[in-house]
C-alpha cells in the first residue's frame, strides 16, 4: 500500500479534483475495493490499470455514485469532488452526475434513434436553445468520437442496431454531448480499431485541456499515450499511483512491475 | 475514418454552480419535477390503496356479522304421539311427518320452555314467540330426530337458530323503532329478546354454519350458507387453472417465439385481444352453444362453467404472457442459441423463467375475473339456487353446484335485509379464497422477479 | 341420468319456488330442486329447448307464454306442457319511511310520467314538476320515478294497468286516438311513451336496486314487488291506489288494481322421468305450501281463490290447450 | 372399455415407450450419450410422443366423427318419403334416446341382448320402463323409432369395441416404429421439438375456436333479429327505446356512444393511477412496500363487480350530483357516466398497473444506467428511456383494461343508469351495450321477439367494433415499438 | 476484391473447414457484406481484422446462422461447412451451432449461476454423463479461459454479478464447453488484461490442435500471436486473406497496408 503523504506532495492541493480516501467497497459480503486513497487532478488524464475484476470499474462508479443503482453494494471511506463530499446527504447524486459523466463497459445505447440517443443528455440539462444549436452540439459530439461519418446518414436509425464499435462510440459521443467535468471512461475503446482508438484518444487529450478524464483501460500502451497519472490496482488494493512515466519506467511495488512486464494477472 | 478532429473540441461547459451542496435554478426545477413525479405515484398507490381500504372496510362493516349468528335455547319434549304415530321407530315412516309437524311442536315447546326458564312472555302473543326461531329450526331438529330415533320420548334441550329478525336486532341492524314500522317483527318480541339474553338463553356464536350451509330460501335468511358455493368455485377455478394457465402460455409461447410475421399471426393476435373485450356474457352464449347443447354437457354443472370460464380468461393470459416474454432481452436468446440450444430450449430453459413474473400476474387478474364473474354462469344455469353438496370430482363436476359470485348476487336481490350481511359476508369469503389462490402466484412471482 | 328437478325462470317468481323448493328437499327423499333464475323469457326458452336430461323441466313466468315460445316448443318436439298458475303477485308504489304520504289514483302516474299529456284537450309535452302539478292533492314533491325496466314484466304491467289506465281515465286516450285519426295503436302508443327527462328511471336491476336508489335519493317513488315491500316495511312507505292500501286481501278481493299471475309451467314429457318431478308440482300446489296460510302467503304471494282446480289439473297432468 | 381407462391405458403405454426408448438410445451406443444426437431422454420422448399423440388425435377424430356416422347409417331407417326433414330430426333424438335407455334398462333390469331383441315396443309399457331408469321420451315409441334405436345400440356397441382395439393398435404400432427409429443419429429433439410446436399451435388457434364460435353463436340468431328489424334502423336509428307490445327503438348508436363514454372515463382514471403506481412500484417503491402494495392492488381487480356498482350507487353518485353535477347546473342524477366511468377506472387500476409494473421491471438495468450516468433524475430517465421500452407491454396492459371496461355491467346498470342516450354531459345517465345485452337475454321478453334477438346483433356489432379499435391498437404498437438491446 | 482462384491454390481442398462464396449481407437496405468469398482451414486460428463498423460480426454470424434471429437481415450466397450448404433447407440450425459455437461480442451471461452459465451447453447436448463428469467439464472450461481461479469459491453466484472482463470469460468458458469443431469468438479479449489475455490466447492455441478457430480482434499483434491465416474487411468488403505472416508483412492491397500502419480505419 503506497501511502497518502507522497500523494499530497505529487500534486498542489489545488489541483486536485476529486480525492478519494479509506474508500472500501463491498457487493454483498465481498469486499471489491479495500482502503483506496486516491487525488485525481484536474485538466490531467489519470488511467486505471489492473488485472481484470481487480474493482476498477467498481471504484470508477464511486466516483458518480453509479454504485447506488446496485442494491448489494455498500460503500465506505469518502470521496470529494472540488473538495465536497459527494456522499453527503445533502449532495444530489444527480447533479454530481451531470458534472461526473460516465462512458460504461459494456455498450448500453438506448433503444432510441441515434439522434436522439446523443440529444438525451443534452436535452435534459438543457444545453441547446434551439435545434440548430442541438443539432451542432449532437455532430459535434460524434464527431470527437469518430462516428459522425458512419451515421451521418441514417441519425434516425436505432442506436441499437449499430456494430459492437459503433455502439461504443456512441456511448462516448452521448457522454461528451452533456460536457461533464470530469468523464469517467470504463474501457472506452475495447472494441474500436486502432484508427478509431486514436481519434478517441485524441478526443480525450482535448478534454484534458479543460476538464479531468479518468479512463480504465488494458492497454498498457494506451496508458502510456493517454495518461499523465496511472493508478495501478490489484485485488481490490491500490497497489501504486503516480505519474505514469513513473509507474512505467520505474514502478516502485514489485506487483505493479510483474503486472507491467506482464507476469501477473 | 478521416473526421475532421479540427472539430472536436467539445461543446461549451454549461454554467454549472461550483458546489454540489447548492442546487442551480435549472437542477431545482429538474428536482421539483422529480419529487412531484415520484409524489404522483405514491399518490397513485395511496389513491388505490385508499379505494381498496374504502371498500374493504363497508364489505367487512357489512359483512363481518355474518359470521355470528343469534341461537336461542329451547327444550322440547319430543312427543312419540305426534312425531312417530306408528310407534315402530321406523325412520321411513318417521319422515312422513314433515317440517311444519316439528314446527308446530316446537312453537308449542317454545314459550313453555322460557316460561320454565322464568322468563315472562307477558304480552307477547304465543305464535309471535314461535316467530322468534327460524323456520330452520323445524328442520334441524328433524334431521336430529331421524337420525337418533330413541330420542323419541325425551326432553332434549337444543339451541336451534334465531329468527333473522332478532339475530338482526342482536347485531343492531333491527331496533325498537324500526321493528314499530316492520310487519314482521314487534317490540314486544325485541323486548323479550332482551328478557331471553337476560336468561342466557339468547346468543350470538360463530356461525361456521355460513361457510359450511348450503343456500337457503327468502323465509330463513339466517341459515343461509355458501358451502355449495364454495365448492362450486373451487371446482371451476381448478379447471380454469389446469386448462386457462398451460393453453394460455402455450399459446403466447408459439405466437412470441415461433409463429412466422405473417398475417395469420396478425390475425390470431387481433383476434386475442379482441376476445378480452367480448363481454363475458357472450362467453355464456357461446358455452350453453357448444358446451351444453352442441356437446350435450349438463346445465348447471362446474365442468361448464370452468370451461366458459377458461376461455374467457385466456385473453388476459395470453396478453400479459406475451407482454412478459416480449420484454426479456434478445440477448439472452442469443447466448442460449449460440451454444447451441434449440429455439424451443432457448424458450423453455431461459425466456419463460424470466418472463414468469409477467405469466404470474396475468393468471392473478385471470383468475380473479373468473372468480367474480356471474353473467356467463347466468345462461348455462349456474346462477340458481342449489341445496345439495356436489360430490368429489370427477363426478362432482357433472352435479349442479353454485359459486361464490352468483351467491353474492343472488343475496343482494333478495328481499329481506338480513340477506345484506350475508352478500358482505359472501364476499369477504370470496376475497379470502381469491387470496388464498394468488399467494402461491404472488410467493412465486416475488421468487422469479430479478433485474438484469 | 339427472335425479334432481331442475326449473329456471322468472326472478320475480324465484323467491316463491326457492322457498318451496328448500321445503321439498327437507321433507322429501329426493334431492333439493334446483331453481335458476335467468329472466321468465329466457326460462321458456330453456324449457322449449327439447326433451331430456340436459334441458330443464320446469320454467317460472310472471307473465303467460306466447304463442312463439309454444311454436319453438312443438318445433323441438315439446308438445305436452302443463301451465300452472301459483298465485298473484302485487305491484306497489312506495317512497322513503320519513317521506310524505301519497294517494294516488293511475291517471296521476299518467300525467306525472307520460311523455305527452293532455291538458285542456291540448296534446302538450309534459313539463310537470311536482306531483302537486299533476294533482293538487298531492304533496309539492318534485317527480322522481323508478320503474321497472323493459327488460322486466312487472313493467308490461305498470304500463297496462297504471299509465294506459290512467290514459284513459284521464280521457287522453280520446284526445290521442282523435290525432292519430282514431287508431287505437297509435294511441296506446302514445300514451306508454314515457318522458326522458330524467324524471322517470328505468331500473333494470332488481328491487334492491330501486331501493337502494331510493335511500339515494329521498324524495323519489319507487315500484315495488308486494313481498319485497312487506320485508322492508321500516324503510319504506306504500302509496295507496285509487284509495286502496295493497295488502294480500285488497289484491286478492281484486279490490287493489295492480296485480298479475304467477306461473309455472311443466314439461310433460318429463313427469315420471325426473324422481320428484310429480311431488315437487303437487306440493309447490298444495294448501300447505300454496293456501292463504302457507309460508308463501306468508311472504307475500296473494294465493290463488281457484287452488284447488289447479291441484286437480297437476294431479292430472293436463297439459295447457291452445292460448286463447 | 370407457374412455377414461383407454386414455389412461394409451398414456401407460406411452410412458412405457418412454423409459425403452431412452434404453434403447443408450444402449445403441453402449452407453455412451455422447454419441447421440440427442439426449437419450430426448429419445424416450419421441417414443412417448409417437405412442400418444396419433392414438389420441384418433381418439379425437373417432369422437367427432362417429356419432355422425352412426347417425347416418340409422337415418336412414326412419326416412320416410313425405316427412320433412325437422321431423327426422326429432326422431333421431327420440332414437338417440331410446338406444342410449336400453343401455340403461339392460343394467338396471339384468336383461339379456336375447331379452332385448325379444322387447318390442307393443308388448310392454316400454315407456315407463324407459322413465324408470330416467329416460324421458316425448310420446309412445313407434316401432320405427325402436328397431332404429336398437341398430344404433348394436352399431354403437361394436364401434366402441373397434375404437377400443384400433386405437390401441394405433398406440402399440407409434411404440414400435419410434422404437425401431432408434438410431444414434436419429434427430429425436427435432422430433419431439416438432411435436410440442404443433402442440403450442394448437394452443393459440383455440383463442381462433372461439372466435368462430362466438362468431357462430351469435350469427344465426343475429340474422333472425334482422328478419325481424330492419338492419337500417338498428345501425342508423339514434333512439334506443324497447318496448313490449313491439314497436320499439333499437338503434345502436346511442349504447355505443355510451360503451365509449364510460370507457373513456373509466380509462382516463385507470391509465394514469394504475402506469403512476406501476412506476412507483418498480422505480421508486423499496422491495418491502412493492412485495405489499402490489398484491394489496390486485385485490382491487378480485372485488366482485356488484361491490363497485353498489359503492357507485349509494356513495359515488350521490356525492357527483351534490358537489359537481348541481352546483354545475349540469343535471341532477345521482346515476352517470362520471360515477360509473370513476369506479370502473378504480376496479382497472390493477390491470395497468400491475402488468406493466412487470414489464418495466424487466427492462435492463444497464438502460437505467445509461440514463443516470448522464445526469438524467429518475423521472426523466423513467419518461424518456423506460416507458419507451416497456411501451408493447403497457399498451398491452391498456388494452387488457379497456377490454375489461368494455365488456363489465354490475357497474354500469348501478352507475350509469338503464337509460340509453347520445349525450355529451358525463353527468347523464348513459348505458352499454353490454349491460343491454345482459338485460335483453335475461328479459322477460319472449324470445322470439326482435327486444330480445336484438342482444345477439349488439354482442356481434361490439364485436365487430372491437375488432376495429383492435386493429388500429395493433398498428399503433408496431409503429412505435422500441426494442432494447 | 481478391480473387476465389487464389484462395485455392493457397490450401488443399482437403483441409478446408468452411467456405464461403459470394456471400451477401443486408439489414434492411443497408449492404453490409458484399459477396465475400473465404476459405477457413481446420485446425487453424482465423483472425478477421478490419475497422469497426466493416462487417466482422455480421460475417461472423453468418458461419453459424445467428443472424437467422435478426428479422432486418438477409443472407444470400453460400457457406458451406465440411462441405455442406448451411443454408440448405434440410440444416437444423441448432446441430450446425453445437458444432459452430460461438463467443458474442457483448458478454451476454445467462442470469443463473457461474455453474449453470458454463454446464448449459454441456447439459443440453448431453456432454457429461454424471455431476462428476460435468464438474470437471466446467472446471476445465474456467480454467482454460482463465477464469477458474477467481470464480472457483464462488460457482453458485449469478453470472451477471461479474465484473466486465470476468464474463467475457465466462462466456468464453460457456462456449468452450460444448466441445464445438469450430469456434467463433468476436473480440473475446477485448475486456481482458494482457496476462488474461495471454491465456486466452494459450487456450485457443490449444484448441488449434483438434477444432478450427476464428478470432476477431482489433489488435494487430494479438492476430498476429494467435492466428495462422488473417483475414482483412473493410466496408462490407474482404479485402484481403492469406496468411497472417503475409498479410502484416508484405499486404498486396494497399487498403490492407494503410490499415496495418494505421492510417485508415
Ligand atoms: N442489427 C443491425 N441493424 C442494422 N444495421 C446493422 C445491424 N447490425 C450491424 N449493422 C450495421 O452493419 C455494419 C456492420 O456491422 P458489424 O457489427 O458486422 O461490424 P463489426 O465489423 O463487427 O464492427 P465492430 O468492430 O464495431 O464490432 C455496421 O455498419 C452496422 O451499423
Ligand atoms: N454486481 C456485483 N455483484 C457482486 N460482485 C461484483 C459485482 N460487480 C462486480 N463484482 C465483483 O467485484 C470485483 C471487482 O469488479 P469490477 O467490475 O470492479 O472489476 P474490473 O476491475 O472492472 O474488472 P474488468 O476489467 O474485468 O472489468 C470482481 O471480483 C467482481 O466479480
Ligand atoms: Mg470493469
Ligand atoms: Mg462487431
Ligand atoms: O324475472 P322476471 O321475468 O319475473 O322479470
Amino acid at each position: 500500500m503506497y501511502d497518502t503523504k507522497r500523494v499530497e506532495s505529487i500534486v498542489g492541493q489545488d489541483d486536485i479534483k476529486i480525492s478519494a480516501r479509506k474508500v472500501q467497497v463491498y457487493y454483498g459480503d465481498k469486499h471489491a475495493i479495500k482502503d483506496v486513497d486516491v487525488d485525481i487532478l484536474d485538466k490531467t488524464v489519470t488511467a486505471f490499470i489492473g488485472p481484470s475484476g481487480c474493482g476498477k470499474s467498481t471504484f470508477l462508479r464511486c466516483i458518480n455514485r453509479m454504485n447506488d443503482t446496485i442494491p448489494i453494494a455498500r460503500i465506505e471511506g469518502q470521496i470529494k469532488l472540488d473538495g465536497e463530499d459527494i456522499y453527503d446527504k445533502r449532495v444530489d447524486p444527480v447533479q454530481l452526475r451531470a458534472r461526473v459523466g460516465m462512458v460504461f463497459q459494456k455498450p448500453n445505447p438506448f433503444p432510441k434513434s441515434i439522434y436522439d440517443n446523443v440529444a438525451y443528455g443534452a436535452r435534459i440539462h438543457g444545453l441547446a436553445r434551439n435545434k440548430a444549436e442541438l443539432d451542432e452540439i449532437i455532430e459535434k459530439s460524434l464527431r470527437g468520437a469518430a462516428l459522425w461519418n458512419e451515421v451521418k446518414d441514417r441519425l434516425n436509425e436505432p442506436g441499437t442496431g449499430l456494430s459492437g464499435g459503433q455502439q461504443q462510440r456512441l456511448c462516448i459521443a452521448r457522454a461528451v454531448a452533456t460536457s461533464p467535468e470530469v468523464l469517467l471512461m470504463d474501457e472506452p475503446c475495447s472494441a474500436l480499431d486502432p484508427i478509431a482508438t486514436g481519434q478517441v484518444e485524441e478526443l480525450i487529450d482535448q478534454l484534458r485541456q479543460e476538464f479531468s478524464v479518468v479512463i480504465v483501460t488494458h492497454s498498457m500502451q494506451q496508458a502510456a499515450r493517454v495518461s499523465q497519472k496511472t493508478a495501478f490496482f490489484h485485488l481490490g488494493n491500490l497497489v501504486e499511483y503516480g505519474d505514469t512515466d513513473d509507474i512505467f519506467t520505474k514502478p516502485r511495488d514489485t506487483r505493479t512491475e510483474a503486472y507491467i512486464s506482464g507476469r501477473i494477472g | 475514418m478521416t473526421d475532421a478532429t479540427a472539430h472536436n473540441a467539445p461543446a461549451a461547459a454549461p454554467a454549472r454552480p461550483k458546489s454540489l451542496l447548492t442546487q442551480d435554478a435549472r437542477t431545482k426545477r429538474r428536482n421539483a419535477a422529480e419529487k412531484r413525479f415520484r409524489t404522483y405515484g405514491a399518490v397513485a398507490i395511496c389513491l388505490a390503496i385508499a379505494a381498496l381500504v374504502m371498500l374493504l372496510t363497508s364489505v367487512l362493516g357489512n359483512g363481518a356479522s355474518s359470521f355470528f349468528q343469534t341461537y336461542a335455547k329451547i327444550e322440547v319434549t319430543l312427543d312419540p304421539e305426534v312425531l312417530d304415530p306408528k310407534g315402530n321407530r321406523d325412520p321411513a315412516e318417521m319422515s312422513k311427518i314433515t317440517t311444519i309437524g316439528y314446527g308446530n311442536l316446537m312453537k308449542q315447546a317454545f314459550p313453555a320452555s322460557l316460561q320454565a326458564a322464568g322468563v315472562s312472555t307477558e304480552g307477547v302473543p304465543e305464535k309471535e314467540i314461535g316467530d322468534m326461531l327460524s323456520k330452520e329450526a323445524p328442520a334441524q331438529l328433524r334431521n336430529r330426530v331421524l337420525n337418533n330415533p330413541d330420542l323419541l320420548g325425551e326432553t332434549i334441550s337444543f339451541w336451534a337458530l334465531a329468527n333473522g329478525r332478532i339475530d338482526g336486532y342482536l347485531k343492531d341492524r333491527v331496533t325498537m323503532t324500526s321493528a314499530e314500522r316492520d310487519g314482521n317483527v314487534s317490540p314486544e318480541q325485541l323486548q323479550l329478546a332482551d328478557r331471553m339474553m337476560e336468561a342466557d338463553l339468547l346468543e350470538k356464536r360463530f356461525n361456521w354454519d355460513f361457510i359450511t350451509f348450503p343456500d337457503a330460501s327468502e323465509l330463513r335468511p339466517e341459515a343461509a350458507g355458501l358451502g355449495v358455493a364454495i365448492i362450486g368455485s373451487a371446482y371451476m377455478m381448478l379447471i380454469v387453472l389446469f386448462l386457462a394457465l398451460p393453453i394460455g402460455v402455450a399459446a403466447s409461447i408459439y405466437l412470441e417465439e415461433f409463429a412466422p410475421q405473417n398475417r395469420l399471426t396478425d390475425l390470431i393476435e387481433v383476434n386475442i385481444s379482441n376476445l378480452a373485450a367480448v363481454p363475458s356474457i357472450v362467453f355464456g352464449i357461446l358455452g350453453l352453444a357448444v358446451f351444453i347443447n352442441y356437446a350435450g354437457l349438463p346445465a348447471s354443472a362446474p365442468i361448464v362453467g370452468g370451461l366458459v370460464l377458461t376461455l374467457m380468461t385466456l385473453p388476459t393470459i395470453i396478453i400479459s404472457t406475451r407482454a412478459a416474454l416480449k420484454a426479456v432481452p434478445p440477448s439472452i436468446r442469443d447466448a442460449a442459441l449460440g451454444v447451441g440450444a434449440s429455439k424451443m430450449q432457448s424458450v423453455f430453459h431461459h425466456v419463460l423463467p424470466l418472463a414468469m413474473p409477467g405469466i404470474l400476474t396475468g393468471t392473478i387478474l385471470g383468475l380473479a375475473q373468473a372468480l367474480g364473474e356471474t353473467a356467463p354462469l347466468l345462461l348455462i344455469g349456474m346462477v340458481a339456487f342449489v341445496r345439495d353438496y356436489p360430490s368429489w370430482p370427477v363426478d362432482g363436476l357433472f352435479e349442479p353446484a353454485s359459486a361464490l359470485p352468483v351467491q353474492v348476487y343472488n343475496f343482494t336481490t333478495r328481499g329481506d335485509p338480513a340477506f345484506v350481511e350475508r352478500a358482505s359476508g359472501a364476499i369477504i369469503v370470496l376475497l379470502v379464497f381469491l387470496l388464498c389462490m394468488n399467494l402461491l402466484a404472488i410467493y412465486l412471482r416475488r421468487k422469479f422477479e430479478r433485474r438484469w | 341420468a339427472r335425479d334432481n328437478v331442475q326449473t329456471a325462470g322468472s326472478s320475480t317468481v324465484l323467491p316463491y319456488a326457492t322457498i318451496v323448493a328448500e321445503a321439498f328437499g327437507e321433507n322429501f327423499d329426493f334431492p333439493t330442486p334446483v331453481v335458476e333464475s335467468g329472466g321468465s323469457g329466457a326460462g321458456r326458452k330453456k324449457l322449449c329447448e327439447g326433451v331430456g336430461e340436459n334441458t330443464i323441466d320446469i320454467a317460472n313466468s310472471s307473465s303467460r307464454i306466447k304463442q312463439s315460445d309454444i311454436d319453438l316448443c312443438a318445433e323441438n318436439g315439446v308438445t305436452e306442457i302443463m301451465e300452472v298458475r301459483i298465485g298473484y303477485d302485487g305491484i306497489v308504489f312506495a317512497s322513503d319511511i320519513d317521506g310524505a304520504d301519497f294517494a294516488f289514483t293511475p291517471a296521476d302516474w299518467f300525467n306525472a310520467l307520460a311523455k305527452d299529456i293532455v291538458v285542456d284537450g291540448e296534446v302538450k309535452a309534459n313539463d310537470n314538476a311536482t306531483w302537486a302539478d299533476v294533482n293538487a292533492d298531492l304533496p309539492a314533491q318534485e317527480i322522481l320515478a323508478f320503474v321497472p325496466g323493459t327488460k322486466h314484466g312487472t313493467r308490461e304491467v305498470f304500463d297496462e294497468k297504471v299509465i294506459l289506465a290512467g290514459c284513459e281515465e284521464s280521457g287522453a286516450m280520446e284526445v290521442f286516438a282523435e290525432q292519430n285519426g282514431g287508431d287505437e295503436d297509435k294511441a296506446e302508443e302514445m300514451c306508454t311513451a314515457l318522458r326522458t327527462d330524467g324524471v322517470s328511471v328505468d331500473i333494470d336491476g332488481d328491487y334492491t336496486e330501486t331501493l337502494a336508489r331510493i335511500d339515494a335519493n329521498k324524495n323519489a317513488i319507487g315500484v315495488f314487488g308486494l313481498s319485497f315491500y312487506e320485508n322492508n316495511m321500516d324503510k319504506l312507505k306504500v302509496a295507496t291506489m285509487s284509495g286502496v292500501t295493497p295488502s294480500t286481501e285488497s289484491i286478492a278481493s281484486g279490490e287493489y288494481p295492480v296485480s298479475r299471475p304467477l306461473f309455472f309451467y311443466v314439461k310433460n314429457a318429463h313427469l315420471d322421468v325426473i324422481p320428484g318431478l310429480q311431488e315437487y308440482i303437487e306440493f309447490f300446489v298444495s294448501d300447505d305450501i300454496a293456501g292463504p296460510n302457507g309460508p308463501l302467503a306468508s311472504y307475500g304471494l296473494v294465493s290463488d281463490p281457484e287452488l284447488a282446480a289447479t291441484q286437480e289439473m297437476v294431479a292430472n297432468r293436463t297439459p295447457m290447450g291452445p292460448l286463447e | 372399455m370407457s374412455i377414461g381407462l383407454l386414455l389412461l391405458i394409451v398414456v401407460g403405454l406411452g410412458v412405457i415407450g418412454y423409459i425403452l426408448g431412452r434404453r434403447r438410445a443408450l444402449a445403441s451406443v453402449a452407453g455412451d450419450p455422447r454419441k447421440l444426437h440427442s439426449l437419450p431422454s430426448q429419445y424416450g420422448q419421441s417414443v412417448f410422443l409417437f405412442t400418444v399423440v396419433p392414438a389420441l388425435l384418433l381418439l379425437i377424430v373417432w369422437l367427432l366423427a362417429a356419432p355422425s356416422v352412426i347417425d347416418g347409417q340409422v337415418r336412414g331407417t326412419v326416412t320416410t318419403d313425405g316427412v320433412s326433414q325437422s321431423e327426422i330430426d326429432l326422431k333421431m333424438a327420440d332414437v338417440g334416446r331410446i338406444s342410449d335407455g336400453l343401455g340403461a334398462l339392460m343394467a338396471a333390469n339384468d336383461m339379456s341382448e336375447d331379452d332385448l331383441t325379444a322387447l318390442t315396443p307393443g308388448d310392454s309399457d316400454l315407456r315407463g320402463q324407459l322413465a324408470a331408469v330416467g329416460v324421458a321420451v316425448g310420446a309412445d315409441v313407434e316401432p320405427a323409432v325402436f328397431e332404429a334405436a336398437k341398430h344404433k345400440r348394436s352399431l354403437t356397441n361394436s364401434a366402441g369395441l373397434i375404437r377400443t382395439v384400433l386405437i390401441l393398435l394405433v398406440a402399440l404400432a407409434g411404440l414400435a416404429y419410434a422404437m425401431t427409429r432408434i438410431r444414434p443419429d436419429f434427430r429425436a429433439r427435432n422430433v419431439s421439438e416438432a411435436v410440442v410446436k404443433a402442440l403450442l399451435l394448437g394452443s393459440s388457434l383455440i383463442a381462433i375456436l372461439t372466435t368462430v364460435g362466438i362468431v357462430l353463436s351469435l350469427i344465426f340468431e343475429t340474422m333472425h333479429f334482422f328478419r325481424l328489424y330492419p338492419a337500417k334502423d338498428f345501425f342508423l336509428s339514434l333512439t334506443w327505446n324497447p318496448q313490449f307490445r313491439g314497436g320499439s327503438d333499437l338503434g345502436v348508436w346511442p349504447l355505443i356512444w355510451g360503451t365509449l363514454y364510460v370507457s373513456f372515463i373509466a380509462l382516463l382514471v385507470a391509465v394514469p393511477i394504475g402506469l403512476l403506481a406501476a412506476i412507483y412500484l418498480a422505480e421508486y417503491a423499496t422491495k418491502r412496500v412493492r412485495s405489499v402494495a402490489k398484491p394489496l392492488i390486485e385485490i382491487l381487480a378480485g372485488i366482485p363487480t356488484i361491490v363497485y356498482g353498489l359503492f357507485a350507487l349509494i356513495t359515488v353518485g350521490p356525492m357527483l350530483r351534490d358537489y359537481f353535477a348541481q352546483p354545475l347546473g349540469l343535471g341532477n342524477s345521482s346515476s352517470s357516466v362520471m360515477t360509473a366511468g370513476l369506479v370502473m377506472g378504480i376496479m382497472l387500476i390493477p390491470f395497468v398497473s400491475s402488468l406493466s409494473d412487470d414489464i418495466i421491471n424487466s427492462v435492463p438495468q444497464s438502460m437505467r444506467d445509461g440514463s443516470y450516468g448522464l445526469g438524467a433524475t429518475k423521472s426523466e430517465s423513467i419518461k424518456q428511456v423506460i416507458l419507451p421500452a416497456a411501451l408493447p407491454g403497457v399498451v398491452g396492459a391498456v388494452l387488457l383494461a379497456a377490454s375489461r371496461a368494455i365488456g363489465e355491467t354490475m357497474i354500469v346498470v348501478l352507475g350509469a343508469g338503464a337509460a340509453a342516450k347520445l349525450s355529451m354531459n358525463p353527468f347523464e345517465a348513459m348505458t352499454t351495450v353490454t349491460v343491454k345485452i345482459v338485460s335483453q337475454l335475461t328479459g322477460d321478453t319472449e324470445f322470439a321477439s326482435p327486444e330480445t334477438l336484438v342482444a345477439f346483433a349488439l354482442g356481434l356489432t361490439l364485436f365487430v367494433f372491437t375488432l376495429g379499435l383492435n386493429v388500429l391498437a395493433l398498428y399503433i404498437v408496431r409503429k412505435y415499438r422500441e426494442q432494447y438491446e
